[in-house]
């Protein structure tokens, strides 16, 4: 018994320190990798937050998770690169690309939205999962099923890295132009967003409408304007994001799975906040990038995969809202 | 159940210096009083006045950050709603909030459901004694039913039913619970004189046959003046009157800041 | 009684502003709500709609501001004209630019904005800043206590604040139309009068034409300048406001008065029902 | 005017709280069991019997499971392969540990490890709601999916766990060497005992109580439900289910699966089985089960069936498309799902031939 | 029906789904062997070929599926290519009396004869391939004894096939004291590996082997180079080693060496022949391009080990429609020689195959092929596995798997 309780007891001692003090020791001995780390974590983060922003947009419009955020952002990924195979200078691919997603935004209006006006969220967010299966057939159709490398140089997107601090840290740190680009880029894109929202009154309308559409549509908002209008910006969004993606790795259907990764971007920043898929990408790349790195030891491979949703839970238990999120209304 | 006639007992019910603000607004500022035994409340004020939050302080929804209540001689200062119910006070409220998408008969069911015993496993069988334990609930349920006269409605499911029916609904889940402590908020708002005729009818004879004290929040003053047996007058959060209605009616804050122009017409009627 | 308004501000001869035309509405595609509607709002009136819980009341506005759809009703037959113009199957968004404006029963006020931004978001078809402004204020004027209370976010106002705020959003619009759905819900006696007195006076100064569906028959009518009484599904009665406020049903059943005067409600001993006109 | 309830008067509150209380349905619903118990299992082919119906059986297990949860009790569940999974893996490992163990037994086990599972995900719903506790949900699927694809000891270190064989009453009922009906047998069982109990829950106070969370959870407690403890029943029952139907899926269906099988896909899919066919609706989780069970085969045999030359890539695409298009076709038909729509289809005949 | 008139065989492909860029080559190349010998020689020894994609997208339920609708039709033999729907498959077979032919992947253990009777995995397995690339480690480094303290780590895909190789490189890191170190990557996040290559530069492992598949494979040389891991000491499974795993990083691949047990190329007879009667001819989907393709290769040679059996089966059986349990035979005494190869049009291709009743893999030798950053150059020669590590592994394997699942034991004469 008592031998039995000594191991459980060691072992506790070993996790815990495994969790608590080994990553310090870990840090001391190479600091320049909890930098790398750190810079990996951002520019993971920055990727995820690519993904949760057209979430956002739409979330706040309609109050409709797009499941087919994921697709879309393939979608409009493969766009721009098979109009670029095809011979076209790529700052007119982007121009296609955008009347594509355009095109599909008032198509899904149309034929998706209009019709299930007023449903209940859970209904449009099936909707939505529908969309995604018919955008996955459809684009399989036209751009075939195959993962096509993003012609980095054509979009004259830099690829190549960057070493700093080697000096200070002993090793260098390396920082790569990709993310570089895909920072700046979002940064300005969430800043026109921000502005475009505070801005005009279309910002107020899509609060209102997010809250109750009919009351929306009862003061002379028109939903179905303004619900083209959001999906375009985040078909446009999706470009961005798909580009990006596709140039970490491949543009293909795969990268649409990696869109579940935005979900814990979203519901710790909060569903209807611009700043919030931010802030929150960033806290969930780092966070989980220096998990899964630094508790390899005690936990293993992996960690990643859940850590972000963990993090995520861990704020919502404080903040039900998320961090930036609107106050949940409770009253009788 | 007793079928007393009507006899104000005791307090039941005492509030002490109760003051609720949800950061800069102050909803209630010192209130303090009491409700008797069986009697009859009435609660009015100008919109905004702090009627709702204060039955909701009343049920436990909300935590005043001062004061005391005291609910038949048990002090206390904070509860869950549920322990609220559970000692016996019951509610309506001034938004609906009725379960959409039950039907009448299950909505009135839910408010037996402190007084049902079995768990769940008895109930995953529904057998035997759980099933004869339902089949007595429903027989209580069908007397309010009966009672309230929504016989007709008692499968629809009550999102569709027109917003009249669906207070009445509300009030027969409050009276299922067979509460000492009825609270209604607006139970006939959006009502037309003849309903307005039934509800009072229903809440007269809840009253007078099982005793059931009742406070109640209306803006009909024709309904306060008729059914109430005292009257309790809030503004911006605080007690500017409490009496007997006559008296409260010729009481000049409570024509200041309430009834306004129209109470000679209302005195008139 | 079928016929059109007679008031010193209307000639007689003015074709309605809104007419509804023998309409059916069913919802889910099986339950038939109205049965054949029929009603005329004339430019400049004030037309009350009366009946009681579930005639169909509320169906009927949002028959014409066309918000039905958004709740799996349809209109099956008839038709519903605005300024001469078929509207039923226009857009919300349309009808409001046209300026038709309704304010929804239940208050649904966007629980996440505050009482300004709700405000504000009325105003959502109108250009210009200055005038916008002024409305507010105009707005505020109207209802102090919304003023006291602009920056609390509407779903933590109380019932009677968020109705204030439901009306005051409409007013933002500046319609020539305003079909008011139980406006005096869960007011305070005296803003139910102010309330009325302000319709008046959008009606009188601005010539705001006023479609209005209530439960609170005795302001209702003497505010009111033609009167429908619905009941389950059918116009039953109609006729000018102080024709209907001396009929004895309507004083018995809608006003509660008998011959011997205003019963008291403790007096009422036996349930009574009420004699249908539509048996 | 063939179907009413015309001339069918009760004449108890008993009579009146029956399942099935038009003489009608009645007639319907014995007609079924008649088809489900003896036509199907005599005239079905292997192909109909396992890929359709033990496939229909346990995802109609575990669609009820989840619209315990969600369709009753509002709470957004995306953990259900998670919990699924649960109930594979112990059903597999106490199958291993303890070949004695009668393999009913086990399945039930098997549930209630979910359900403890279940519980301890739950608790966090008491503070988090709607599509935030969706999410949070996830945070079960991902850490389940990982953890026993990182801890060798669920899976015996190999690749795969097995539905081990088994028999009752001297029938092999689990393995690959049992007959489809067999297996079809055990499914049907199953889920007709379950069914039941569900729809008892739902039609008693248990279920009332749910019902009243999903449908407002502060006027439900005011009226005296502990949302906690409702809701964590609600929970636990969910993954007894779902735990149940991951085990007949490995036992009866897979033989053979990967623990990764029971990924944030099939939460997914069951979701979607809820959806389309009811939420709060326990007819209408045989129907959605029935639905995204049945159209993607009935899809992908199409082309062939109508000697449609086309490639089966193309055609795969097309079921694809075909597939989304059907749910969004549904919705806008009846957002509130197969369930519905049947019921108004018997509203209309109740009418017919009037009208309305 | 389909049965009558030939012989059956269903191919589960993907086309689709996330891993569709694998598995189009690999289909083409099976299709159109098979197409060429129903076109040019009218099926096997006058008995026509019915072929027929089932669609699976890499899903296992969607493969079952596929699996029980063609078993009615007469299936003769099962090429899963997924090792999930591999092991999903297996157990049926003894019942349904269709062999699996999973060529150079699924269970590894399967290979033993006597408790897997209808499973076959040659050329080679996973465990074979693994103690080869160990081997060439070996004769890099200069012996098996200067593999002591060195670092060899494994990025595989976090799925049963990407675990496969790792308990012999456990075992092997046992015996010759090298350290050994897995880098799991998940399939759902297989395109995002910051964190995997931040451990690999972290640890810094001497050697790197890669068990990856579809979109893994390139994000994973991507990752190999942002982190400047040295190419040449990077080795990828025979999964790993498709033109357009690498083609994408180009010149910056240089180096990066794959495992391989066919020929890369089309300088063999038997492509002119699919270019004459296949190439363009419906139901051939395939361009002309993708001729010599790594994974179209892998296909053809698969289609090859497939009709060899049969031809071996008619041997015996006769010259008409087969059924599985004969298909059976004809796999396990399959004996495709160097003389059969060239006759085939494909000398040199492969070397020669053949398996017994107890070994069904055959524990055939492998080489390296190099990325000389346009395309793949043969750089080893063929190695021979260690058969007395991964025989007793599989043995022992085997045997367990027999306990739990109460399989019969074979006796092996
Ligand atoms: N969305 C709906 N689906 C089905 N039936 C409905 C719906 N909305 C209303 N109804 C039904 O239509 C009838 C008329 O309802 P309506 O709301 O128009 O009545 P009302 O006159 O406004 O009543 P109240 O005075 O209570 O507001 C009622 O019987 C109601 O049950
Ligand atoms: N949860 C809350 N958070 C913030 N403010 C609140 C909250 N609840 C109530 N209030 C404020 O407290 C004041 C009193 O509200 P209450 O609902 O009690 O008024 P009331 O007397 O019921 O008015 P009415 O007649 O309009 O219903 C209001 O100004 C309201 O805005
Ligand atoms: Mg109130
Ligand atoms: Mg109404």
């Amino acid at each position: 018994m008592e031998a039995v309780g000594l191991d459980v007891l060691t072992w506790m001692v070993d996790f815990l320190s495994g969790l608590f003090v080994d990553p310090f020791f870990a840090v001391a001995r190479r600091p320049d990798k909890l930098v790398q780390i750190l810079i990996q974590g951002v520019s993971a983060g920055v990727m995820y937050s690519l993904i949760a922003l057209g979430f956002v947009l739409i979330f706040k419009a309609s109050g409709v998770f797009n499941f087919a955020q994921g697709i879309m952002v393939v979608f409009a990924g493969l766009s721009v690169v098979v109009l670029i195979e095809a011979g076209v200078p790529a700052i007119l691919a982007i121009a296609g690309a955008v009347v594509v997603m355009i095109v599909m935004a008032f198509a899904i209006e149309r034929l998706v939205l209009r019709p299930l006006v007023n449903q209940d969220g859970i209904i449009l967010f099936m909707a939505t999962i529908g969309l995604a299966f018919f955008l996955e057939g459809f684009g399989q159709i036209i751009f075939g099923a195959d993962p096509k490398p993003v012609p980095v140089d054509a979009l004259m997107i830099p690829d190549g890295k960057i070493k700093v601090l080697g000096g200070l840290l002993g090793k260098p740190v390396r920082i790569y132009e990709l993310d570089l680009t895909a920072a700046g880029f979002g940064a300005l894109m969430v800043a026109a967003i921000i502005v475009f929202l505070n801005r005009t009154k279309i910002g107020r309308a899509l609060r209102a409408v997010a809250d109750d559409n009919q009351a929306a549509l009862s003061v002379g908002i028109p939903l179905r304007t303004i619900w083209v209008l959001v999906w375009s910006l985040a078909g446009i969004v999706a470009i961005f994001a798909g580009v990006m993606w596709g140039a970490q790795s491949q543009a293909g259907f795969s990268l649409a799975v990696l869109a579940l990764k935005a979900l814990p971007v979203l519901i710790l920043g909060g569903f209807t906040s611009v700043p919030g898929a931010i802030i929150g990408g960033t806290i969930i790349g780092v966070g989980e990038k220096l998990g899964e790195f630094y508790w390899r030891g005690v936990m293993g491979d992996g960690v990643e995969q859940w850590l972000g949703y963990v993090i995520a839970l861990i704020v919502l238990l404080v903040r039900p809202q998320g961090l930036f999120g609107e106050k949940i209304i409770e009253r009788i | 159940m007793t079928t007393s006639t009507r006899r104000i007992g005791d307090t039941l019910l005492k509030l002490e210096d109760i003051s609720l603000s949800f950061g800069g607004v102050k909803a209630l500022t010192n209130i303090s009083f009491e409700i008797k035994e069986h009697e009859i409340l009435a609660i009015i004020g100008p919109n905004g006045a702090g009627k709702s939050s204060m039955l909701n302080v009343i049920n436990g929804f909300y935590h005043p950050q001062e004061g005391r209540i005291t609910f038949r001689g048990q002090v206390r200062r904070q509860m869950r709603p549920y322990d609220a119910a559970r000692q016996g006070i019951a509610r309506t409220f001034q938004n609906i909030a009725l379960f959409k998408g039950m039907s009448t008969l299950d909505n009135i069911m839910t408010g037996r459901l402190l007084k049902m015993k079995r768990n769940f496993l008895w109930q995953a069988l529904y057998w035997g004694p759980a099933l004869k334990e339902e089949l007595e609930h429903r027989k209580v349920v069908e007397r309010v039913i009966d009672f309230l006269e929504i016989q007709a409605i008692r499968k629809t499911p009550v999102g569709r039913l027109p917003y009249g029916l669906q207070k009445r609904v509300e009030l027969g889940r409050a009276l299922a619970a067979e509460p000492d402590l009825l609270l209604l908020d607006e139970p006939m708002a959006g009502m037309n004189v003849e309903e307005k005729e039934d509800m009072c009818r229903f809440i007269l004879d809840v009253n007078d046959e099982f005793g059931t004290t009742i406070a109640l929040i209306e803006h009909d003053m024709s309904v306060v003046m008729d059914i109430s047996d005292r009257v309790v007058v809030l503004d911006y959060g605080r007690k500017i009157a409490d009496g007997p209605p006559e008296e409260v009616r010729r009481n000049k804050d409570v024509i200041d800041a309430y009834l306004g122009v129209s109470h000679e017409e209302m005195a008139a009627e | 009684m079928q016929g059109h308004v007679q008031t010193a501000e209307v000639p007689a001869a003015a074709r309605p502003l809104l007419s509804v035309n023998n309409i059916e509405v069913i919802y889910d595609h099986v339950i038939l709500v109205l049965k054949g509607v029929s009603l005329h709002v004339p430019k400049g009136g004030i037309v009350a709609l009366l009946g009681a819980n579930g005639a169909g009341k509320t169906t009927t506005l949002k028959a014409i501001s066309n918000l039905l759809r958004t709740e799996r009703g349809d209109i099956t037959k008839g038709s519903i004209e605005f300024a001469g113009e078929p509207i039923d199957h226009m857009n919300t968004n349309e009808l409001v630019r046209r300026g038709i404006i309704q304010v929804m029963e239940g208050r649904h006020c966007f629980e996440h904005l505050t009482i300004e931004e709700n405000l504000l978001t009325g105003a959502y078809t109108r250009r210009g800043g200055a005038e916008v402004r002024r409305d507010l204020e105009m707005v505020y004027a109207y209802f102090p206590r919304l003023k006291e209370r602009r920056t609390s976010l509407a779903g933590y106002t109380s019932g009677g604040e968020q109705q204030m705020c439901a009306i005051g959003r409409a007013l933002m619009s500046r319609p020539r139309m305003m079909l008011l759905d139980e406006p005096s819900m869960g007011l305070a006696p005296q803003l139910v009068e102010e309330i009325f007195e302000i319709v008046h006076r959008l009606n009188q100064d601005e010539g705001v034409s006023i479609l209005l569906a209530e439960q609170n028959t005795n302001v209702a009518l003497r505010y009111a300048t033609y009167g429908y009484i619905l009941e389950n599904g059918r116009v039953v009665m109609d006729g000018d406001a102080a024709a209907l406020r001396n009929n004895e049903d309507v004083k018995e059943f809608y006003l509660g008065v008998s011959a011997s005067g205003r019963r008291s409600y403790r007096d009422v001993k036996h349930y009574k029902r009420r004699k249908r006109w539509l048996a | 005017m063939i179907y009413r309830e015309a001339g069918q008067f009760k004449t108890s509150y008993a009579a009146d709280q029956a399942i099935f209380p038009i003489l009608q349905d009645r007639i319907a619903v014995a007609i079924m069991m008649v088809v489900a118990l003896v036509v199907i299992p005599m005239f079905g082919s292997d192909y109909f019997l396992e890929i359709i119906m033990i496939n229909v059986l346990f995802f109609s297990l575990a669609a009820i499971g989840l619209n315990l949860l969600t369709g009753y009790t509002g709470q957004i569940s995306l953990g259900t392969g998670g919990f699924m999974a649960v109930g594979a893996v112990s059903s597999y490992k106490m199958a291993i540990l303890f070949p004695d163990l009668n393999i009913i037994l086990i399945f039930l086990l098997s549930g209630l490890f979910a359900a403890a599972v279940g519980i301890l995900f739950g608790l966090p719903s008491l503070r988090i709601k709607g599509f935030y506790l969706a999410v949070a949900t996830l945070a079960a699927q991902f850490f389940l999916d990982w953890l026993f694809l990182r801890v060798d000891w669920f899976t015996n270190a190999s690749t795969a766990i097995e539905g081990v064989p088994r028999s009752l009453f001297g029938v092999t009922i689990t393995g690959p060497a049992a007959t489809p009906v067999a297996k079809y047998y055990v499914a049907l069982g199953f889920v007709l005992v379950f069914a039941l109990i569900a729809k008892n829950l739902v039609r008693s106070q248990v279920g009332r109580a749910w019902m009243a969370i999903r449908d407002m959870d502060i006027a439900a407690e005011i009226i005296g439900i502990r949302p906690l403890r409702t809701k964590l029943l609600a929970f636990a029952i969910s993954s007894f289910y779902c735990g149940i139907a991951g085990s007949l899926m490995l036992f009866l269906f897979y033989d053979s699966a990967e623990p990764d099988l029971f990924d944030i896909n099939l939460s997914f899919k069951v979701l979607f089985m809820i959806i389309i066919g009811g939420l709060g609706s326990i007819l209408g989780s045989f129907l959605g089960a029935a639905f995204i069970v049945t159209i993607p085969v009935i899809l992908t045999n199409a082309p062939d069936l109508l000697g449609l030359p086309i490639s089966s890539e193309l055609a795969k695409h097309l079921e694809f498309m075909i597939f989304g298009a059907l749910i969004i076709f549904f919705l806008i038909v009846e957002p509130h799902g197969l369930a519905r729509l049947w019921q108004i289809a018997k509203e209309k005949l109740r009418q017919w031939p009037f009208p309305y | 029906q389909a049965a009558q008139d030939g012989i059956y065989i269903p191919l589960l492909t993907y086309r689709t789904g996330p891993f569709a860029d694998s598995g189009t080559p690999i289909a083409n190349g099976l299709n159109d062997y098979f197409q060429l010998l129903n076109t040019r020689d009218g099926g096997i020894n006058g008995v026509k070929l019915i072929v027929e994609e089932c669609e699976t997208g890499y899903k296992t339920d969607v493969g079952v599926e596929c699996y029980e609708r063609t078993k009615t039709k007469g299936a003769v033999v099962y090429n899963p290519y997924s090792t999930g729907i591999t092991n999903a498959i297996i157990p049926k077979t003894p019942d349904d009396k269709i062999p699996v032919l999973s060529m150079g992947y699924g269970l590894t253990p399967a290979a033993d004869g006597r408790v897997f009777p209808w499973v076959f995995n040659m050329p080679t397995t996973y465990w074979s391939q693994a103690s080869v690339f160990v081997k060439y480690v070996a004769q890099q480094e200069g012996g098996f004894d200067k593999l002591k303290g060195k670092k060899i780590g494994l990025i595989h895909l976090d799925h049963p096939y990407g675990k496969e190789p790792i308990p012999t490189l456990q075992k092997l890191a046992g015996m010759y004291g090298f350290e050994f170190v897995t880098y799991p990557v998940p399939p759902k996040t297989m395109q995002d590996q910051r964190s995997t290559w931040e451990k690999i530069d972290d640890d810094a492992p001497d050697w790197l082997f890669m068990w990856g598949w579809g979109a893994m494979n390139p994000t994973a040389i991507k990752g190999a180079i942002d982190v400047d891991y040295p190419m040449d000491h990077f080795i990828g499974v025979w999964w790993s080693g498709n033109e357009s795993d690498v083609r994408d990083s180009g010149k910056k691949a240089e180096g990066y060496l794959a495992g391989e047990f066919h020929g890369v190329g089309d300088d063999w007879p038997l492509f002119d022949e699919i270019r004459k009667y296949v190439i363009g001819k419906s139901p051939s989907q395939t361009p002309e391009s993708m001729l010599g393709e790594t994974l179209y290769n892998r296909g053809i040679m698969n289609a090859v080990i497939v009709a060899e059996a049969i031809r071996t089966a008619m041997g015996k059986f006769g010259n008409k429609v087969i059924n599985g349990e004969e298909m059976r035979w004809g796999l396990e005494n399959i004996n495709l020689t160097a003389a059969r190869l060239k006759e085939l049009g494909l000398e040199g291709f492969t070397i020669p195959i053949r398996v017994s009743c107890e070994d069904h893999e055959g524990n055939h030798p492998v080489y390296l092929k190099r990325w000389d950053g346009s395309k793949w150059v043969k750089h080893s020669d063929w190695i021979s596995p260690m058969r007395n590590v991964v025989r007793p592994l599989i043995e022992a394997e085997a045997k367990k798997l027999a306990e739990e699942r109460h399989l019969p034991i074979r006796e092996c004469k």
